[in-house]
Parts: C-alpha cells; sequence; structure tokens
C-alpha cells in the first residue's frame, strides 16, 4: 500500500505532533506514504468565503498532483479532507467549476481527471489494515485508559462514506483494538467552533467548554482528535474554558498519538512532549509503560 | 248450623261516606246480614275496643276499615284489626290510596293545627291552645291520640289483603267485591276488587272521543256548557277517567262531571297523577315552551287534580318541606 | 428606546437577490424550503444568531437582500455542515453560507475591523503569496488589522507553542510558487470571459 | 373567615355525594355519553345513566320513581327540537316535562333537581358540563332524601 | 315472522340464572374500575350463578368462555359488563345465540364510555359500576325472549345530490343492476367538480374526467335522473321508502328537447343579459339557456324570473318558432310531484363555498379585483367567460396575484374546521396562474396541509416554481397605498411570521381561497331524511372509523362533502362505499329489525285513544268493533313514547317495557 501523503499547512505547525504520530502509525503498520511533492495549501474552509472558484482550483492542484504520480491521497487534517473531497464533487457536479478549474490546471500543465481518491487515515487504518491486524501489532495496550473519541465536523460531515454521519465509530473500534476503553461521548461530531476562537472568541470558548466538560463528565482520562484545528481548540484554551470552581485539565491527544504509543513508539517520537497538558502522568497513573 | 262468618268494619280518617256505602246496598244488606256475623262496627252498633281486643287473632274473616291513617289511634286499630282478621280490606278511597283527606299531605302538622285552632276565621281561641297528646284537668289525666304530620293509605301501616276502590265504592263494585271475598277462589293478596281497565273501558261516552285529541286548552267545569253526549277531555275538561280504574260504570260522567279519579290507578301503574300527566301532556298542541306553558297554565292546580285521592299512595307520598328550614330548625336546637 | 419602522415593502425586497440565491451554487433547492427548522436547531451556534438558518434561507429566497447580508449569522457558521446532512429537502444550506459571506465581503457588509472578512482576505493572500500558510504568521496579520491588544494577550500561549515546536516563524512555502499566480490569474480571466 | 362548628346540615354537605339518575335517547345523548368517553373528558361520576330509545320513552314515573328511591336529581337528555330521530318523541317529552315540573314544584322538590336538556351526539362536551354542572346545584341543595313513608313515620314524634 | 321456540320462554320463565362478565378491555377498564371487586359483588346478587372477569370479554375465548359458562350452568341471562352496547351488543347477543339462549336475555353494562374514561378515581368509578352492574342484574331477570323482525329490501335506490359522489354512486348501482333515481336540484348534473379547471394534484382536466360520467348517467337505462327536483318528504323504514320529489317545472318538455339551442339563438333577447349562474355571475346568459356546454341533461331550461312572456306574457315567443314543430317548450307547465318507492337512500347533497363577505376585511364586493377561489376556476377554464384567459375584471392582465389561504376556515368568527382541500387547490391554482399570465404569485398560509398521494410533491413543486410562500394569515386587503409602488394596487398586509415582520405586498388580483361549509338547507335536508348533524351542520356518520357513510337511520347513507370537507378521490371513494353499503342491504334481501317494537294488551286497553296520536308512523289504530287500540308491529319503531302516554299502562315496550326501567332505577339507587 502506498498513498500520497497530504499534510496541509498545520501539521507543519501547531499539528505537528499528528504528523509525527500518524507517520509513526503508518510506518508500524507497513503502509508506505509518499509525500505529495510540491503540494499547496487546500485552501481551507476559509479561502471559501471569500473566493470560492479560486479555492477549488488550489485544491485541485493537489489532486492533480497526486494523478500524475498516480496515487490515492491520504489527508489527516479535516479541513484538507473536506476541501478535497469537495472539489471532487463540485468539479463533477457544475460544469462551469470544471471548466474553470481545468483551465487554471492546464496554465500549469496540469490536468484532472478524477481518478483520485481523497482519504482519511480513519478509513485507511480500519477498512485497509482491519482492526484484526492493528490488534496483532499492540505492543503496550491502553490498558484503563478512557478516552473520549472526538470526530467533530468535517471528517464525518458532509462528505465520509467510510463512517456514520450521525454516529462514527471508526476512531472507536481503532483505539478499542489498542486495549483503550471507550467513553459515552454524545458530543462526538459536534462542532468546536473551528477558527471562531480566533474570530468570535466568546462563543467559540462556549463551544469548546461544552465539549471539554462533557468528556469531563463522562469520565474521560484523554480526548482523542482526528483533525488539528479541534486539537488546537480543546487543549489551548482548557484554563480560559474552566473556572475556579470547576477547573479543567484534560489531555487532547491525536488518535494517531494513541495508537502509535499502543504498536510501541516512544513518546518523543510521536511528539507527547507537545502538548500543553502533559499526558505522562496520566499513562504513568495507568500503568501504561510505553516506550 | 255451622258459625257465620264474623266481618267487622272500621272507620279511620274519612268522611263516613264509606259506610253510608254499605248501607247504601239497600235490600242486599239483608243477605249480607244473613251472611255474616258483624262483630265490630262502631258506626252502626255498640262494640268497644275492649271487645275486640279480646277475641283470639284471626278469628274474624274480614275487616272493611275505609279512612286513611292520620293519628295514632287510627293506627292502633289498623294494627288491631290486623291481628284479629284473616282478611283486612280497605275500603274505600282513603283507604286505599289516602283520599281526599290525603291531600293534607301538601302541608305539615304545625300548619294544618295552625290554621284549623289559630287562623280560621270561625275560630275563637284566646288562650292558643292546641290539641295536645296528654291532658290534665282536676287531677285527671288522659292520653290522647296524636295527629300524625303525613297522611297514609290504610297498606302504608299494616299489610292489607284487598281493596274496594272508589269514593266511595258504588253498591256494585262493593257487592262484586264481597261475593268475591266470600266465593270459593280468593283473588291474589293485593288485589283491587274492580275491573283491571280504565274508565273509558265502560264509559257511555267512549264514541265520542275523537282519535286526534289535541289540547289547545283546559276547562274546568264552571266555564262552559258541557255537552252531554260528547266526550269530556274532547271538550277541554280535565277527565281522569283514562287514568282511572273503571268498575264505577262511570257515574260522575253520566252526571255531566268529569272522572275525579276516585277508583285509583290500574295494577299496572305505580303513580296514577304522573300517568295522567302523561297522557294529558302528550295531547297538548305546541312545541314551543312558551305555548306549551300557556296550555298548561290552565291546569291550576296538578297535584290537586291529578292526586285527588292518591296522593298518600304516590311515588312521592306528600310534599317536601322547606328542607332548609328543616336543617335550620335542627341546628337551632 | 430606539424604534424603528420594521414593515417591509416589497420595494424592499430585491427580486434579484432572490433570483441570484436560487441559481448560485448550492442554492438549487432552496425554493424546496419547507420551513421546518432543523437547520436552526441542529446548528450549534444558533443560539447566537440573530437570524436563525432556517429564517435567513426565507429571507434570502423572498429577496430580503439587506437583512440577509447584514446578519450575523453569515458569519457565525463554522461550516460544521450539521444542517445540511440533516436537512429534510437536501438543502446545501452550508454551501449557501459560504455564497453569502462571499456576497457580504463584495458588498461590503461587515463591520469594520470584522475579523472575519480579514482573516479570510489576509488567508487568501498568504496562499496567493507562499502557496501555503503559516499560521503564526497568518494569526499576527489578523489581529494586526482587527484587534491588536488580542495579540498581546495571545502571547502566553503563542510562547508556549512555540516552546513546544508548534509554532514556527520560518513561512512555510512551496516550490513553485509562480503556478499559483498562474492559476489565479486564469480564475480570474475565465471568470471574466463565462461572466460567473 | 372564623372557624366555627359546622352545621348538620353543613356536615352532611360535605360529604354528601348526589345520586343522579339519567335518562339519555339512544340517537343522541347516550351517543354523546359515549363520545365524552371516546374524547375521554372527565367528569363527575354522580350519574347513573339509563338508556331509552327516545326521550319520549321516559314515563314521569320514572322520573318519581327515581326520587322515591333515593335520587337527588334525575336528568333527562334528548333530541334537540326537530331532530328528534322518531320524528316528535322529544316534543312530548318537553310538555310531560313541563307539567312535571309544575307537580314537582308543588310536591317542594327543587327546580334543580329534575332537569331536560337537549343534547345531540356531537355534544360530548355539553354532556360534560351538563353532568358537573348539574351534580354541583344539587350538591348545593343537599340530599332531598325521600325516605319510605312507614319509617319515616316511625320516627315521627306523634305529639304536637 | 320466525316464532320463538316455545322452549326459549319456558327457560326464561325459570329462575334467573344469572352470569355477569366483567371485561377488562385491556387496561382501558381494568386500569380504572377495580374489576376483581365488581366481580366479588356481582357474585353475591341474588340470581347470579357465575362472575367472572376476562382481558377482553369480546375476544374469541372471552366469547368462548361465556358460551362453555351457559351449558355448563344451564345460565338462561347474560350481563357483560364492557364497552358501550352500540359496539358489542350485537357480538354477545350471537353469543348467545350460539349457546342456544334468546338473545336478547343479554344486558350490557357501559362500563368503558360511561366510567373508565371519563372518571379518574377509582373508588367513585367502581362504586358507579356496582350501582350500573346491580341495575343489569335486577332488570336482566325479567327479560323476555323476544325476536327481531325481518322485512324485505326493495332494490331501488335513491340517490340525492348529483355533484361527482352521487353520479359515482348511481353509476355504481346502476352498472350493479340495481334501479336508481338520480334527483338533483339544479337544471344539470355535474356539481362543483364541473366548475373546475384542473383537479390536484395530477392537473387532469376536471370536465375531460367528469363529462363521461355525467353522459353514463344521462344514458343509463336503469338510472331515472331527475334534475330540477327537490325530495319533499320521507316515508317509512328501512328498506321500504316512500319518498315525494317535486319536479320544479323547467317550461321545457325534457322527452322532446334536443337541446339544439337553437331556441336560445331565437330568443328576442340578442345579447345575453342575466346573470349566468354556471359562471357565478362573471358571464351573462339568456333567458332560455343551457346551463353549460357538456350539461347534462342536454336540455334547456326557461328561467320564469328574467323570460319576457312570464314577466308580461307579451313576448313574441321566438323560441317557441325556432323550436317548431317538436313543440319543447311548453309555457304552461306546472310542477309535479312524483311518488317512488325505494329501499334505501344515498345522500350526497354536498357543501356551499364560504361567502368571504363575511370576512369584510378582503374585500370581497367591495374591490373588484378580489376573487373567490371558484370564481377564478372559472375564470381559468377554457370554457369559461373569458376562454380561460386570466383577464380581469377592470380588464387588465395581473402581473402579482395574492392567493389568502383559509377564508372562512381555521377561524373561530366563522368556521372552525380545516376545509381541508383549499390548500391543494391554492397550489393548482397558483401553478395556473402563473403558467399562464407569469404573474409573480404569493401563497398566504396558515400552515400547508398536503396530506394525500402525491399532494407533498405537489407542493415541493410549486416551491421550486418560485411562488412565494408567505406564512401569516392576511390581515387586510385595501387599495391605501402607503409606498408609491402601491399605487393603484390592492395591498395585502399580512405578518411574514417565518420572517418575523410585517410586510405589505401590493398586487393587481387577490384570490381567495374559500372554505367549505356544510349547504344552507342542510338542517332542514337531515329532518328529511331522519338523520342527525354535527354541531357544525356536517351530517353525521354512525361512527367516524367504523361507519364512515352510515348513519343513525337504518338504509340512509352518506357520500361526499356533505359529510365533511373533503376532495374529489375521497368523495368519489365515498359514494363507492354508500352504494357498496346499499348494495349489502339489497343483496341480502330483508333487513332484520330491533324488536324493540311496542304492543298493546286487548283485555287492558280501555280503548281511550290516547296513544293514537301520538304516533309518528301511523301505527297505531283504534279497531272499531273491540273498541280497543292496536299496534301495527311493521310500522312501529321502537319509540315508546305510546308506552310513557298511555294512562292506564296498557302498552309495553319490548325490551324496555316498566317493569324492567323500574327494576333498572330501583337497581342503581339500592346502593347501601
Amino acid at each position: 500500500m502506498k498513498y500520497a501523503y497530504y499534510p496541509g499547512c498545520s501539521l507543519r505547525g501547531t499539528g505537528r505532533a499528528y504528523e509525527e504520530s500518524l507517520l509513526a502509525v503508518f510506518q508500524a503498520l507497513e503502509i508506505d506514504l509518499q509525500e505529495l511533492e510540491d503540494w499547496n495549501c487546500c485552501g481551507a474552509t476559509t479561502y471559501m468565503s471569500v473566493d470560492e472558484l479560486t479555492s477549488y482550483a488550489l485544491a485541485a492542484r493537489n489532486l492533480a498532483l497526486a494523478e500524475r504520480d498516480h496515487m490515492n491521497v491520504v489527508a489527516p487534517c479535516a479541513a484538507c479532507y473536506l476541501v478535497l473531497n469537495k472539489t471532487q464533487r463540485y468539479m463533477h457536479d457544475y460544469p462551469d467549476i470544471k471548466l474553470v478549474v481545468s483551465r487554471a490546471l492546464a496554465a500549469i500543465g496540469l490536468h484532472y481527471d478524477d481518478h483520485v481518491q481523497v482519504r482519511h487515515p480513519l478509513d485507511i487504518l480500519l477498512h485497509e489494515v482491519g482492526l484484526k491486524a492493528i490488534a496483532a501489532k499492540v505492543k503496550t495496550p491502553l490498558k484503563g485508559l478512557q478516552v473520549a473519541p472526538y470526530y467533530g465536523c468535517q471528517i464525518v460531515r458532509p462528505y465520509a462514506t467510510f463512517d456514520d454521519q450521525r454516529n462514527p465509530t471508526s476512531m472507536d473500534r481503532l483505539l478499542e483494538a489498542c486495549g483503550a476503553k471507550i467513553v459515552h461521548y454524545p458530543l462526538k461530531t459536534r462542532c468546536c467552533g473551528g477558527s471562531q476562537k480566533g474570530t468570535l472568541p466568546e462563543i467559540g470558548l462556549e463551544l469548546i467548554r461544552h465539549l471539554l466538560t462533557e468528556a469531563q463528565n463522562n469520565g474521560a482520562d484523554v480526548i482523542a482528535t482526528v483533525c488539528p484545528l479541534c486539537q488546537f481548540n480543546l487543549e489551548c484554551f482548557q484554563k480560559e474554558a474552566g473556572n475556579h470552581n470547576h477547573p479543567i485539565s484534560m489531555p487532547v491527544l491525536y488518535f494517531t498519538q494513541l495508537m502509535a504509543l499502543a504498536l510501541g513508539a516512544s513518546g518523543e517520537a510521536i511528539g507527547l512532549q507537545r502538548s500543553l497538558i502533559p499526558i505522562e502522568p496520566l499513562l504513568a497513573r495507568k500503568e501504561i509503560a510505553y516506550a | 248450623m255451622p258459625e257465620k262468618p264474623k266481618v267487622a268494619f272500621y272507620w279511620c280518617a274519612s268522611c263516613g261516606g264509606c259506610e253510608e256505602a254499605v248501607v247504601d246496598l239497600a235490600e242486599a244488606i239483608l243477605d249480607v246480614i244473613a251472611a255474616v256475623d258483624i262483630v265490630f262496627w262502631p258506626v252502626a252498633l255498640d262494640f268497644k275496643r275492649k271487645d275486640v281486643e279480646a277475641m283470639p287473632e284471626g278469628s274474624i274473616l274480614v275487616s272493611f276499615v275505609n279512612g286513611a291513617i292520620r293519628t295514632s289511634e287510627q293506627a292502633e286499630m289498623a294494627h288491631l284489626l290486623r291481628s284479629k282478621s284473616k282478611l283486612l280490606v280497605a275500603l274505600g278511597a282513603c283507604a286505599h290510596l289516602g283520599g281526599i283527606p290525603g291531600l293534607a299531605n301538601l302541608f305539615d302538622r304545625e300548619s294544618i293545627l295552625k290554621a284549623v285552632y289559630l287562623e280560621a276565621p270561625s275560630t275563637v281561641n284566646p288562650e292558643g291552645s292546641l290539641p295536645t297528646t296528654h291532658h290534665k284537668d282536676d287531677g285527671h289525666s288522659v292520653e290522647l291520640p296524636g295527629f300524625y304530620n303525613t297522611v297514609q293509605a290504610l297498606n302504608q301501616v299494616v299489610e292489607v289483603d284487598y281493596s274496594v276502590p272508589g269514593c266511595p265504592p258504588t253498591p256494585r263494585i262493593f257487592r262484586t267485591a264481597l261475593q268475591t271475598l266470600l266465593g270459593d277462589e280468593l283473588p291474589a293478596k293485593g288485589t283491587v276488587l274492580a275491573p283491571d281497565c280504565a274508565l273509558c273501558d265502560e264509559c257511555p261516552r267512549k264514541d265520542s272521543k275523537p282519535e286526534q285529541l289535541s289540547i289547545v286548552e283546559f276547562k274546568r267545569p264552571q266555564q262552559l256548557l258541557i255537552d252531554e253526549q260528547k266526550c269530556l277531555l274532547a271538550q277541554g275538561l280535565l277527565c281522569m277517567g283514562p287514568a282511572t280504574r273503571a268498575g264505577c260504570e262511570a257515574l260522575c260522567v253520566r252526571g255531566n262531571m268529569p272522572c275525579s279519579g276516585c277508583c285509583g290507578p290500574t295494577s299496572r301503574v305505580k303513580d296514577q297523577g304522573a300517568k295522567i300527566l302523561s297522557s294529558l301532556a302528550s295531547l297538548v298542541a305546541g312545541k314551543e315552551a312558551a305555548e306549551i306553558d300557556r296550555i298548561l297554565a290552565t291546569i291550576p292546580d296538578p297535584v290537586g287534580t291529578f292526586y285527588r285521592y292518591s296522593l298518600p299512595a304516590s311515588l312521592l307520598h306528600r310534599k317536601q318541606l322547606d328542607r332548609a328550614s328543616l336543617h335550620e330548625a335542627a341546628a337551632s336546637k | 428606546m430606539e424604534l424603528k419602522r420594521t414593515v417591509k415593502f416589497e420595494a424592499d425586497r430585491d427580486p434579484e437577490f432572490a433570483r441570484w440565491i436560487s441559481h448560485t451554487v448550492g442554492g438549487e433547492r432552496i425554493r424546496h424550503c419547507l420551513q421546518c427548522g432543523l437547520c436552526s436547531g441542529s446548528c450549534p451556534l444558533s443560539l447566537y444568531m440573530d437570524y436563525t438558518p432556517r429564517r435567513l434561507m426565507h429571507l434570502s429566497r423572498e429577496g430580503f437582500k439587506e437583512e440577509v447580508l447584514s446578519s450575523s449569522s453569515i458569519w457565525l457558521c463554522t461550516a460544521c455542515y450539521a444542517c445540511m446532512v440533516e436537512c429534510p429537502k437536501k438543502i446545501n444550506i452550508t454551501h449557501l453560507m459560504y455564497a453569502l459571506k462571499q456576497r457580504a465581503i463584495e458588498e461590503r457588509f461587515y463591520p469594520k475591523r470584522f475579523p472575519i472578512p480579514v482573516m479570510a482576505q489576509q488567508f487568501s493572500r498568504m496562499v496567493r503569496g507562499s502557496g501555503r500558510i503559516t499560521e503564526s504568521w497568518l494569526i499576527v496579520r489578523v489581529f494586526l488589522r482587527t484587534a491588536i491588544w488580542r495579540l498581546l494577550g495571545m502571547s502566553g500561549l503563542g510562547l508556549r507553542l512555540f516552546r513546544a515546536g508548534r509554532m514556527t516563524l520560518k513561512p512555510e512555502k512551496i516550490e513553485r510558487r509562480a503556478e499559483i499566480i498562474s492559476m489565479l490569474d486564469s480564475v480570474a480571466a475565465t471568470r471574466k470571459e463565462l461572466a460567473l | 373567615m372564623r372557624n366555627r362548628d359546622l352545621t348538620p346540615s353543613e356536615k352532611s354537605q360535605a360529604t354528601f355525594e348526589p345520586r343522579i339518575v339519567a335518562f339519555f335517547c339512544n340517537w343522541c345523548t347516550y351517543l354523546a355519553a359515549d363520545l365524552a368517553g371516546t374524547s375521554r373528558m372527565k367528569y363527575a361520576p354522580n350519574v347513573r345513566v339509563i338508556r331509552v330509545m327516545c326521550s319520549g320513552r321516559v314515563d314521569p314515573q320514572f322520573v318519581l320513581d327515581a326520587f322515591a328511591h333515593g335520587a337527588d336529581g334525575v336528568f333527562i337528555g334528548g333530541c334537540h327540537p326537530g331532530d328528534c330521530h322518531y320524528q316528535e318523541g322529544n316534543y312530548k317529552t318537553l310538555r310531560r316535562f313541563h307539567l312535571l315540573k309544575r307537580v314537582l314544584q308543588q310536591m317542594g322538590i327543587e327546580d334543580e333537581r329534575c332537569r331536560l336538556e337537549w343534547i345531540s351526539a356531537a355534544e360530548a362536551e355539553r354532556v360534560r358540563s351538563t353532568i358537573n354542572d348539574m351534580v354541583e346545584k344539587v350538591r348545593a341543595l343537599g340530599p332531598l332524601d325521600l325516605i319510605p313513608t312507614e319509617e319515616k313515620v316511625s320516627a315521627e314524634e306523634v305529639a304536637v | 315472522m320466525p316464532e320463538i321456540p316455545s322452549s326459549a320462554i319456558e327457560s326464561s320463565r325459570e329462575r334467573p340464572r344469572i352470569g355477569v362478565y366483567v371485561c377488562h378491555c385491556g387496561t382501558n377498564i381494568a386500569g380504572i374500575v377495580d374489576v376483581r371487586a365488581i366481580v366479588e359483588f356481582a357474585a353475591k346478587l341474588p340470581g347470579v350463578v357465575v362472575s367472572r372477569d376476562y382481558k377482553y370479554m369480546c375476544s374469541d375465548p372471552g366469547q368462548a368462555l361465556i358460551q362453555q359458562d351457559i351449558a355448563e350452568h344451564h345460565l338462561n341471562r347474560v350481563i357483560v359488563a364492557s364497552c358501550s352496547p352500540l359496539l358489542h351488543e350485537a357480538t354477545f347477543r350471537r353469543v348467545l345465540s350460539r349457546a342456544g339462549l334468546n338473545a336478547f336475555l343479554l344486558q350490557m353494562v357501559n362500563i368503558r364510555e360511561h366510567v373508565s374514561w371519563v372518571h379518574l378515581n377509582q373508588r367513585e368509578a367502581t362504586e358507579k359500576t356496582k350501582d350500573l352492574v346491580r341495575a343489569a342484574v335486577r332488570r336482566v331477570s325479567l327479560h323476555k325472549p323476544l325476536q327481531k323482525r325481518r322485512v324485505s329490501i326493495n332494490p331501488h335506490v335513491l340517490v340525492v345530490g348529483g355533484g361527482i359522489a352521487g353520479i359515482h354512486a348511481a353509476l355504481t348501482l346502476a352498472e350493479a343492476g340495481k334501479q336508481v333515481y338520480l334527483v338533483e336540484r339544479e337544471p344539470t348534473i355535474g356539481g362543483h367538480m364541473a366548475k373546475f379547471d384542473k383537479t390536484f394534484p395530477t392537473l387532469d382536466c376536471a370536465a375531460c374526467i367528469l363529462t363521461p360520467k355525467m353522459t353514463a348517467v344521462g344514458s343509463h337505462p336503469r338510472i331515472h335522473l331527475w334534475t330540477y327536483s327537490e325530495v319533499v318528504r320521507v316515508e317509512g323504514y328501512v328498506g321500504n321508502y316512500k319518498v315525494k320529489v317535486r319536479r320544479k317545472p323547467r317550461y321545457v318538455i325534457e322527452d322532446l328537447c334536443l337541446g339544439c339551442q337553437e331556441c336560445v339563438t331565437a330568443c328576442v333577447y340578442k345579447e345575453a343579459k342575466n346573470p349566468d349562474e354556471f359562471n357565478l355571475g362573471l358571464s351573462k346568459r339568456k333567458p332560455v339557456y343551457l346551463p353549460f356546454p357538456q350539461a347534462v341533461p342536454q336540455k334547456v331550461v326557461i328561467d320564469p324570473q328574467t323570460c319576457i312572456q312570464f314577466k308580461s306574457g307579451k313576448c313574441k315567443k321566438t323560441c317557441v318558432e325556432a323550436c317548431g314543430d317538436r313543440k319543447a317548450i311548453d309555457f304552461t307547465q306546472k310542477e309535479t310531484i312524483e311518488d317512488i318507492e325505494v329501499g334505501t337512500i344515498i345522500l350526497a347533497t354536498g357543501f356551499k363555498t364560504f361567502d368571504p363577505v363575511r370576512n369584510p376585511y378582503y374585500g370581497y364586493g367591495r374591490y373588484a379585483n378580489v376573487y373567490t377561489s371558484l370564481e377564478v376556476e372559472r375564470l381559468i377554464n377554457a370554457s369559461g367567460p373569458t376562454a380561460g384567459e386570466i383577464v380581469l375584471r377592470d380588464g387588465g392582465q395581473p402581473k402579482a396575484v395574492g392567493i389568502i389561504h383559509c377564508v372562512g376556515s381555521r377561524d373561530a368568527n366563522t368556521n372552525r374546521w380545516c376545509s381541508k382541500v383549499c390548500c391543494m387547490y391554492s397550489l393548482k391554482l397558483a401553478h395556473l396562474i402563473k403558467e399562464r399570465t407569469g404573474a409573480e404569485v404569493y401563497n398566504f398560509y396558515i400552515d400547508m396541509r398536503t396530506p394525500g398521494k402525491g399532494y407533498e410533491e405537489f407542493y415541493d413543486r410549486l416551491l421550486d416554481e418560485g411562488v412565494h410562500f408567505v406564512r401569516g394569515r392576511v390581515a387586510e386587503v385595501s387599495d391605501w397605498a402607503t409606498h408609491p409602488s402601491e399605487k393603484g394596487r390592492l395591498v395585502i398586509r399580512v405578518e411574514d411570521t417565518l420572517a418575523a415582520f410585517v410586510r405589505r405586498i401590493p398586487v393587481d388580483m387577490v384570490v381567495l381561497s374559500v372554505g367549505m361549509e356544510p349547504q344552507p338547507d342542510a338542517q332542514d335536508v337531515r329532518r328529511l331524511f331522519n338523520i342527525s348533524c354535527s354541531t357544525e351542520g356536517w351530517f353525521l356518520e354512525r361512527h367516524p372509523k367504523l361507519a364512515p357513510v352510515s348513519t343513525f337511520t337504518e338504509g340512509v347513507y352518506i357520500a361526499g362533502a356533505c359529510q365533511g370537507p373533503k376532495d374529489i378521490p375521497d368523495s368519489v371513494a365515498q359514494a363507492g362505499a354508500a352504494a357498496a353499503e346499499a348494495m349489502a342491504l339489497i343483496d341480502a334481501q330483508f333487513v332484520e329489525l330491533e324488536p324493540y317494537t311496542a304492543f298493546i294488551s286487548e283485555d287492558q286497553c280501555s280503548g281511550c285513544k290516547t296513544c293514537i296520536p301520538l304516533c309518528p308512523y301511523q301505527a297505531i289504530s283504534y279497531m272499531e268493533e273491540k273498541k280497543k287500540a292496536a299496534i301495527n308491529e311493521v310500522l312501529c319503531k321502537g319509540c315508546g313514547t305510546c308506552v310513557a302516554g298511555c294512562p292506564s299502562g296498557s302498552i309495553q315496550q319490548n325490551f324496555f317495557e316498566d317493569e324492567e326501567i323500574f327494576e333498572e332505577i330501583e337497581g342503581v339507587l339500592a346502593y347501601a
């Protein structure tokens, strides 16, 4: 198995640990990832607000590059995953969009014929590798670790076909295969506010607070995420989200970090040290001895 | 010679008309006297209560009691005769149904005594003395009968075997009744000894009643010149005949007066007044309440008309005293 | 108490706007809207909105452009797609929100220093320049243009992220940045040609 | 209000549950009462319904018999004027009722104790409201208490 | 009539052996009434031999239980305390019959509708149940064996009303070989449907689907079509109705008129001057006219109100001239009364539309361009006054049209009910108006109600067509302009409740979607046929769910909108159902009637004749030779009025004998 790896901008910034742990997991499971050559920003949801057509063109460049290299794309960032998928859809559904994008690609000597699949790591791990194979490779079961699985919006909505849109369970099953205990978490697909924490801070914080306290109330030790922006929002504003009576201190890890730990990766290799809320004391308490 | 059957007569609250009716049997009374031995008949013969008390239980074959039960003494006599007699017969409307005295049930004892002893224009009673049950005078004291609040028919006080209806029973009714009682086969207990059919059956004016009757006004006899041939109801007169037991041969109607219902209802009717009310009202013209009321207003005294003889025996027995004032009285005691 | 005339005349409607919304990408089914309100109910942000998504759909298709474009709701939308997946009439509400944002930015229907359009503009500028986004610089640029004081408030967090290696001042760039320019020019040209 | 001992009448009224016998026409009020049931309307449990084919079947004797046997009220339900299933039965009821009311008046039985209502098959709500209203009015009047004569007399004082 | 076997009479005279059966009806009864307590209570009542409860007495095992007990315990009386006798009396009577007991030795106690469903307190409900059971036990002891009466069914059917429901019922019956009399008040059949342009949601042309059925009625050998006629009297009873029909004079001999309309052309009025009823006054007709081109029968009619010959007697009678030898015109024609005998009757008398003058704030009658929906149907219709072009009364073409829903519906000031069809026909009109004129069309609605096959999809289609849907009840239509764009137009003021502000919308044409109302003479009609109405005036069905086309009068059925607001498919379905009900009766050839008749015991009757005028059916006669009254059992319908009226208690009613009722009265009161 070989995929074009599309990290997206965040995995080179605040989401570095996501990239580090993802690569570790894929390596452990022997899936070959090759970074997409000279990939560019997908445009994210933000670009859409200014210039929709341009954002499709930008995203399509990445698709065209993958098609040129005959590879399907793995996009771990939720926004990238959504935008790439959406671009494919809209090019398919709207001839005007296809025309604009094709011309833009032609201008740089590329073209796109809709041959690329854009997939999320959850999808690949669950459907290409399989729970059995993963469980077989678990070295350090995450025994006793209570995990709130947080999917956020854009992985499952609106395009994911690999999981249920209302009650996704792919991450639950993967982490369970690694020995973790999944807690009931009704807000697993509720929005974290995205960039609202930056633009409309009070509202953004309110959404974050709901997600954190609900995880806390349901007995989670840690929240597992699939998206760099979700992870950032949930981890970085805990002090603001909590208050004197109800302080919040909840490690928020990428699901790949938890999987990598179980598969025997060292904490440093998967960026545990990059967490603002340290996970190590928790792991020690749970007697999960990782490398 | 075998002993003749013993017969007693007694009168309670009555006008004496029923005693008269016995006498009115005329020559036939001789047959009666020949056939029976009259052992008690205060109105005609000098027997005393103690004579009756001295008789063995059930020694009298038939006691004929007329009159309603108004006083405690009448009730005592009714019980006494009941115990001494094989058969107790209510004779006449008052014993049978309560009769005219029964209309006193529209009032209570207090108001009746007040009216009679204090308020009547002809009364002179400066001390305002009222009847009492105990009286002391000159060292003598007497116990006097008490005055009931409610008048009752005989069968409401003692078990009655048969009733002879009428106010008074006509000689024919009485004679037939006697024959029945002295006959071999007695009718079922409780039977009224008269035909169990309404008066119209024997009314001479029956054929003159139209099939479709719709009443627009009720009239009283003095309000019109009564056609002597035509059905009185058809003339707007309140004739109780349709709801009244036959047997009298429509004497009143023959006298050009409407039947007033003295023979009481047929055996199939519980309440004579309710039945005549129902049948007359059904025939009233008008579909609007006001029109109906206007026609019905020409019946000035429904209870006095429909229950003239049967108020004590009716389902309601008597007028309900103002319960509010009763409750008050009870509370103040 | 400020009293305002609230009655709307037909002259207040902009039929062109109503036509535009039902012909724009994602607006094909807006007329089918039953006004059931499931979108508003499922929206995590609707509790802060002046007009709920349901009401925006109605106002849009009726052509009440001013009300729609000056609504806070279009900026509150985080594009979480909750409304869209549940919509019984399969209306692409999320995409319509993008369309309304674009239109609002185009027609300058937003308060000065309102960070969301600024962020969008800075984002696009950075992509145009580098082909990629460097989060640290994007945040700095946005706050410089909207609320400098908040940049100071964020400095603590920034420092911690920097220490954790999650913030870099080295701008990310792609190799063939000229390609981005070419593409953007091409898009602009085609758009003009086709009057999109 | 000042606390005070209840008078006997108040005491009996406090625990007094009126007994009302109702005669309902099979085609209107009886159906309306059925409809009240299917509509799960709730009303006072004091009424005992006797079904007749037409209010015209209601013999005044029935009303008196009910009173004589302990009913505190009697309620007759028939079809609206002009709506009788048998064309005119209800007019006969109306006429009899008007005369009966005069008899009851003379006999000292309060007006509210005997009621005739026209209730069509559709008027379940009127069944409910009429019953509730009548129960309350009769409750306010207190028991009618027409006990049989023998008992009454034996209980009566003979003296003046 | 079958005799009651003497053994049955014997057994009923034996000492009562009563079985009491108390039904739980699931929790319907048992949830409120203490069923166990009732069973124990009943067991101690005099005459009761068996007392049981069961979850569902009406179920097969429940019925078997009673049947078995009758055999085992030699029961001769049965009490079932369950639901209303109107539901299951027949069921349990059959149980008695199967067990060899006379069916009328049963008494039902209604403890569901009259107790458990209307009371909340268990103790009170249980006490009430005891009283009712005690009364039933006392009553049933007096029950006598009775036999239902059989009467034969006249196979002819009367259908009243020639709208789509009446037409469909008549055709169904005639096709099944029955003779049908179809009586229609107007000069033509067709009803409201004939006035419609298209039908929702399929947009079928109304005339195209209706007129073939109308023609079929007109030419059917087994249908006697009497238009311009009214039923004036109905006597008799199920299977044997005697009906009088008044046939109004149309001054044209129907048998002679060919419908050539040469008389119409020849009329001395060269121009039509009188408002045309069929087009709701939107066009004119002459005094002699054919109501509309496809009218059935194709016979002209002369309106004496407007014809000169009738007004002055001095007309040149060019019509008679034009008719020539056919001599179909007869100015001396008089109204006639036809007597017919039928066994069953179907009422399909339809509805009327709400008169919007009653909502003055909509300006109907005041503003020329405010129309009712029915008028717009004519306006849109190709054979209508404008040949299908939407031309306003002022001659213009509308650029904007407002359709106001719920006019005369869902409004406590006028009619509280939903008229059910208005949403759909408003959508249809919106579609047609938009299609024909390209106008902006606004629908003002409170709720869109589109339940029905393809109805919601039609709504969705209209949404897509770009019709405006403004949710709100319009407050006012006026020509008061407050904005330059409103000048000279009709302004609709409404809260757009979805936008949450008030809007003023200028339009050129207002369509009032008027609701459906009972016919103004519904009360007279129902009295004529002895059926009931709901409080609103709709004919009342026997059971809203299980007997929707039957009435409380046996042999009289209802179909279509006379029973309540209803669209065409529902009306047709009901008409079919009513026809089937009538046929079921006809094909059974006889019907069994309750034996609740009154009877006179001859030796007791005094011949007072009181009862004779009390019977509305002339069932009581006076036997001159015997001088007694007698009741004709066949004519007696069993109301019991004569029984209550007999002053000597000599009339009794089967199943409702005085003694039985006295026992019931004293039974319910014999508490404590």
